[in-house]
């Protein structure tokens, strides 16, 4: 039986049932004991977002097998949702203006990063790597060099579609599953999960002003503003409008700019609109977007670019969040250790039954139960016939 | 009325409620007078009561019964004209000589420089020259003794009161003790009552000696003893008050409670 | 439990929750006392506990963790502190990477623990271990050295041979402190829980409970899990207490 | 140091280290000693700690955070302490709650401090601070009920008010089992700055660069981190074990 | 050959290197025979190294000149057959009386049975029926040192040191258990070396008292005593050793280093 709200058509994804079929284990992991897993055998494959899936192959010891849009089943995940941004409605009440402009610099950086993909890669190293490399052993791998190749695999697009909505009601689907909602989002219409977690409004204002040439200058904020974020790829809007505030600054009239500019990931910027600084805003990172969307209710920061999956489980605890838009779509792979005789899902598959069939199925790594990346390999296991299975010690 | 004193004991008795609930009846019905600048020795078995006695004549316990009197006015708390030497020295290990001997002088905010004339005599006057900054812990039993001895004279009270003060001194060091605390008493001419088990002792000390029979403590007799200091051990006179005190304590009647 | 002013605070702390929560009005800072209550006296249920098995189930996965971990400590520290605290080669020969070693915090062994001991219970069980270990050692070392000098010399007056001597007088000597040891390492072990079952392949224990609800924002589950460790952890330590005042009265009640 | 022995299994662990790091080949499992000593004898350099500052940034920052954590457990605990173990009235009030706090793992009380004291140093604090203030608890607890009853009643008879048998017999008395307290908290406190560092809003410290580094398999940073902790650690345990000997010195030499 | 012992000391001394490093010597060439089931008083002041000698004796350290023999053999390890009793009493606090009386069998095996046996013997000779099951902590200071003296004897050692056994009783207790300690002498007929402070004590038991001088100890005179037991304390005769005693331990002979 289908959880209530599940529309027709949609697969149970989450639960792993016991079913025929060539059974694969999956390892919930932080996303930092991965490669240490991989390189000490213990773990045949691993999902994970950018830039620990571009790392294996640098680092010698994976490759890549697919890349997240690419999973199984065909085109099902071309462009599926990742990371969001996110606002708080108090914010929104308070200065929408500020809103509007925040989001606009978000739309223009993300822009900028699409036309300057290297550079961007750049930023992205010396924002999570100081730029300096990384050592696996005798291997020392550029950072700069790793995450260039990451933001080539990412795909930056704002835009809050119709699909790209659904595509979202998707994960709250699965989190009813897990049974982790039980607050307004559990049987909620789609369509009035929707209007509880988006608010698009910004997002066309912003559209507005950028078409119009002109970012409305919104009154000074009256205290510190938070901006919280993950340390991944699917933030390099945040580190590219930081990083190049002057660009932005003197191109759009609108930055983000750092205090403290020697530091590889800065602290405390000010938004500067049309010259005017109208909020100092704390940068604010974590290790995931439970916490974040935590300091969201508290009021303690009011923007944050995070995955979409605690959003839809704050909002459906009344927090008062909304979702934007994109902050990137797809962005997380499939990483096989080096040694696999799989180079693509058929292949995979192959490898998934004779190890099965030889009593020790893979396993394969994820960050963790209700994750975008656990949902979408177990959604693509389950569409390819596979039983997956957990592994508790 | 500084430095004498007259104390008078009615009809004290205590009874101790044991953890178990068990009442333990230590003393019963003491009436005792001591004289001004007078030397009392308590002489008793083990657990007789002999320090509960003293600590309820310092006022850290309550009598169950009876009443203590100093001068006329009673006593039912610490009072600072009354100074007791405890069984252990309970000197404090973190303090040296000096400050030790010094700490209730401390308290009753003494200025610092009279403090240290006070301090200095005192140090002469129990013989402890050249250790003023040693700590406890370097000091000999005897040694530590005549600190504590020092600490309650400084501050002058009227009533010193000793739980057994040389118990675990050897006899060479004892008898040293016993004769300075005898020049100490007559230079200062304190009112004493003193803890002893040991019938020498209390021969060679006391105006009084006071004998308590085994719990619940009673007393049981008082011998007057008044042959002139310093008393001599190895006399005919000491001998007999010894032997007399010696058969007491082996009588029926000290000797059952 | 006879004495009224024992819950008083803890009642006095619940009503200001309450009231402040009902003020509030804010689920992530200070969620309702109910919501708190829900998952606490519904043990058995798996409603609340997000697919981890119900309260209870993830209660003894991390006791069986935490025993397991204090146990292999227990087992190591006390031959080795008896070593330790009887000869000053042995000492000496360990004293210097203990003390190196002391600092470090559980969670920081995670990276090589995992390469070391592979996913599975043994690295659960050794993040717990390097909680319990220390403190086990230490005590062990000071009761050791605490037996009284005599208490060996008698033995040894009477004729005891080593074995004697280990058995009848520096073992129960020494148990008391040891016992403290065992105690103050119980409690330090139950402080480990989140970081070893932060450890990948893990999908039970209220460590790994509270951490997982509090990535969905469900701050109720949280407190109910930081008070399922409160009282469990008040439960050993009672039961520690008990046998501490059994069996080794002796110490206190000594002079 | 005239003992050789001190060094004889640190560094017969270094050799063993070493060798087997060569024959196994994987910096994942076993970093080389070089990869770990290259961070820890540059800890200047920014090469190594992925954009958080040279290695003796991250120490400071978290050795201040330690410090601000600790001084604010021992400023409550102490005074707590010994009204706790002066009167039996306030003992009774506060220790169900305490008891049932005790066991929380600091790493559980990061949901609710974020919540409460919000992003920035205050919440760091107050993880730290709760590690280090139940020793610092318990211990002045202990050190005042353990004053020897003759010398508060030598004060009392000497005339003695409250407030002197307070600064004059009850602190200084208890001072030794308090200090020791204070060191052991300290120590606690040393082993939360993983979890303290853990909180969101953190880009610096010895805690954060492990778990930095770990996530992108930067293993001989994660493990010169933790040996800057343990050396660090034994620095500060020795300054306390120093000013112990010199000033509560006459705890061990009594009787 | 059981239970007689002829134990003779050859020029012991001993010296001690303090933590600073400095020497102290403690005792200095000590040259004593002790006969077959003799009983030898040691008196000296305190620190002059009486409880030092006996740990030699006992095996327990080793003199830094001279040597010990037992029936003709040299002593530097503890010996089965010589027992001291320590000036503390230090019995186990988690064993019950029985277990503490019982502990030497139990090293030496002895099964249980017969070990009972010898337990209850030694219970009633020390007086201590009805006590059996308690703990040390439930005993007062004579009954503790009464269950020293038990677990000593219960070995059957052919020499006894006891290191000032009576000093923190009462007058009365010392007085019963001084008895009582000559009782088991003339049953079980071992040979005893006794240190006390007290001249009386000295004088009450022994065959020979050996006057030691303050530190370092060397032998300043050994008095031999052989008036018949039980003597009297109360008697002219025994007033007069008393006299010679404390007479000799005043000179400065027996009081100067
Ligand atoms: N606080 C107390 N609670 C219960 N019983 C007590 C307490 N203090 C003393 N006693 C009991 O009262 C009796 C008398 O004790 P006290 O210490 O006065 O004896 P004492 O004559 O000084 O003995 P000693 O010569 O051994 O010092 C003893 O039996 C003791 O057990
Ligand atoms: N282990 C030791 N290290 C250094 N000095 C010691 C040691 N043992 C004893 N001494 C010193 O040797 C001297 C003799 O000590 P001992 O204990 O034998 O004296 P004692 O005659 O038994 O004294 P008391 O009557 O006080 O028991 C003392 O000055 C003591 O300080
Ligand atoms: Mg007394
Ligand atoms: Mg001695």
């Amino acid at each position: 039986t289908q959880p209530a709200g599940t529309p027709q058509g949609v697969p149970t994804t989450t639960v792993p049932q016991t079913q025929a079929g060539t059974e694969i284990d999956v390892l919930y992991s932080g996303f930092g004991t991965m490669p240490t897993l991989m390189a000490s055998k213990q773990i045949d494959a691993y999902i994970a977002w950018q830039p620990y899936v571009e790392v294996a192959p640098m680092a010698g010891f994976g490759k890549v097998l697919s890349y997240s849009g690419d999973l199984p089943p065909d085109s099902k995940w071309k462009g599926h949702p990742c990371c969001v941004f996110v606002t708080t409605t108090g914010m929104e009440k308070e200065n929408p203006d500020l809103v509007n402009a925040m989001t606009a610099l978000m739309m223009l950086s993300t822009d900028y990063i699409n036309t300057h993909q290297d550079e961007s890669g750049a930023i992205v190293a010396e924002w999570l790597a100081g730029k300096s490399n990384f050592t696996y052993g005798n291997i020392s791998v550029s950072s700069e060099q790793a995450m260039t190749r990451a933001i080539y695999t990412v795909n930056f697009t704002n835009t809050p579609t119709d699909t790209w909505q659904n595509g979202i009601l998707q994960f709250m689907y699965a989190q009813r599953e897990l049974g982790v909602l039980n607050g307004t989002l559990v049987n909620a219409s789609d369509a009035d999960a929707k209007a509880m977690l988006f608010d698009s409004a910004p997002y066309q204002n912003a559209k507005q002003m950028i078409q119009n040439n002109h970012i409305v200058t919104p009154p000074k904020a009256t205290r510190q503003l938070g901006f919280g974020y993950l340390l991944s790829d699917h933030d390099t809007m945040l580190y590219v409008a930081v990083k190049k505030w002057q660009y932005f600054n003197d191109t759009y009239g609108i930055a983000l700019k750092p205090r403290d500019s020697t530091q590889s990931r800065p602290e405390i910027a000010d938004l500067i609109v049309n010259g005017q600084p109208v909020a100092e805003v704390k940068l604010i990172s974590a290790e995931f977007g439970g916490p974040l969307m935590q300091l969201a209710a508290t009021d303690s920061i009011q923007f944050s670019i995070v995955g979409n999956p605690p959003v839809i489980a704050t909002v459906d605890k009344g927090n008062p969040v909304k979702i934007i838009m994109a902050a990137n779509l797809e962005g997380s792979g499939v990483v096989v250790s080096a040694d696999s005789p799989a180079h693509d899902w058929p292949s995979f598959f192959a490898w998934a039954k004779q190890r099965a069939d030889a009593g020790k199925p893979l396993r394969i790594a994820d960050p963790g139960k209700g994750s975008i990346q656990d949902i979408l390999l177990k959604y693509s296991m389950k569409e390819s016939n596979l039983s997956v299975k957990e592994v508790n010690s | 009325m500084k430095n004498i004193a007259n104390l008078s004991l009615r009809d004290i008795s205590k009874t101790f409620t044991s953890e178990k609930g068990e009442k333990i009846e230590s003393l019963s019905s003491i009436s005792l007078d001591i004289e001004n600048e007078e030397f009392i020795c308590l002489l008793g078995p083990s657990g007789c009561g002999k320090t509960t006695l003293l600590r309820i004549i310092a006022g850290l316990d309550r009598p169950s019964t009876g009443s203590i009197n100093l001068d006329g006015y009673g006593i039912d708390r610490p009072n600072p004209q009354i100074v007791m030497i405890f069984q252990e020295y309970s000197l404090y290990p973190w303090r040296t000589v000096v400050a030790n001997i010094g700490f209730g002088l401390e308290l009753r905010k003494v200025p610092a420089q009279e403090r240290h004339l006070i301090i200095k005599k005192y140090i002469e006057i129990v013989g402890l020259e050249g250790f003023e900054n040693s700590y406890p812990y370097e000091l000999s039993g005897g040694m530590r003794q005549r600190v504590a001895v020092a600490r309650a004279l400084a501050v002058d009270p009227s009533v010193l009161l000793m739980d057994e003060p040389f118990g675990a001194l050897d006899a060479q060091t004892r008898n040293l003790l016993q004769q300075e605390l005898l020049k100490i008493w007559e230079k200062t001419k304190k009112t004493i009552v003193f803890v002893t088990h040991s019938v020498d002792e209390a021969v060679y000390l006391a105006d009084r000696i006071v004998v308590l029979t085994p719990r619940p403590g009673r007393i049981c007799e008082v011998i007057s003893e008044d042959s002139p200091r310093p008393r001599d051990r190895t006399s005919i006179e000491f001998a007999k008050v010894r032997r007399h005190v010696l058969d007491l304590i082996n009588q029926p009647k000290c000797s059952l409670p | 439990m006879k004495k009224p002013l024992y819950f008083f605070l803890p009642v006095l702390i619940l009503i200001a929750w309450e009231i402040t929560a009902t003020f509030i009005n804010n689920a992530f800072i200070l969620p309702r006392l109910e919501s708190i209550l829900a998952v606490l006296l519904n043990p058995t249920a798996t409603t609340y506990t997000m697919g981890t098995g119900s309260l209870i189930d993830n209660a003894k996965a991390s006791i069986i963790r935490i025993l397991l971990g204090f146990l292999l400590a227990a087992v190591i520290a006390i031959p080795l502190g008896i070593g330790m605290g009887r000869s000053e080669f042995v000492h000496e020969f360990f004293d210097s990477t203990i003390q190196i070693l002391r600092p470090i915090p559980p969670l920081a062994w995670v990276p090589l623990t995992l390469a070391w001991f592979k996913i599975g219970i043994t690295s659960i069980v050794f993040i717990i271990f390097i909680g319990a270990f220390f403190p086990i050692l230490l005590n062990t070392i000071d009761g050791v050295r605490g037996i009284k000098k005599t208490w060996a010399e008698v033995a040894m007056n009477l004729g005891a041979h080593e074995r004697q001597l280990m058995g009848k007088v520096i073992l129960p000597g020494a148990a008391p402190t040891i016992w403290t040891g065992l105690r103050v390492g119980f409690g330090v072990a139950w402080m480990c829980v989140i970081a070893a079952e932060w450890l990948p392949g893990t999908t039970q224990g209220l460590g790994y409970l509270i951490l997982y609800a509090y990535n969905f924002g469900q701050i109720n589950v949280v407190v109910a899990g930081m008070v399922a460790i409160g009282l469990i952890g008040i439960g050993f330590d009672v039961l520690f207490k008990w046998v501490e005042k059994r069996w080794f009265g002796w110490r206190s009640l000594e002079r």
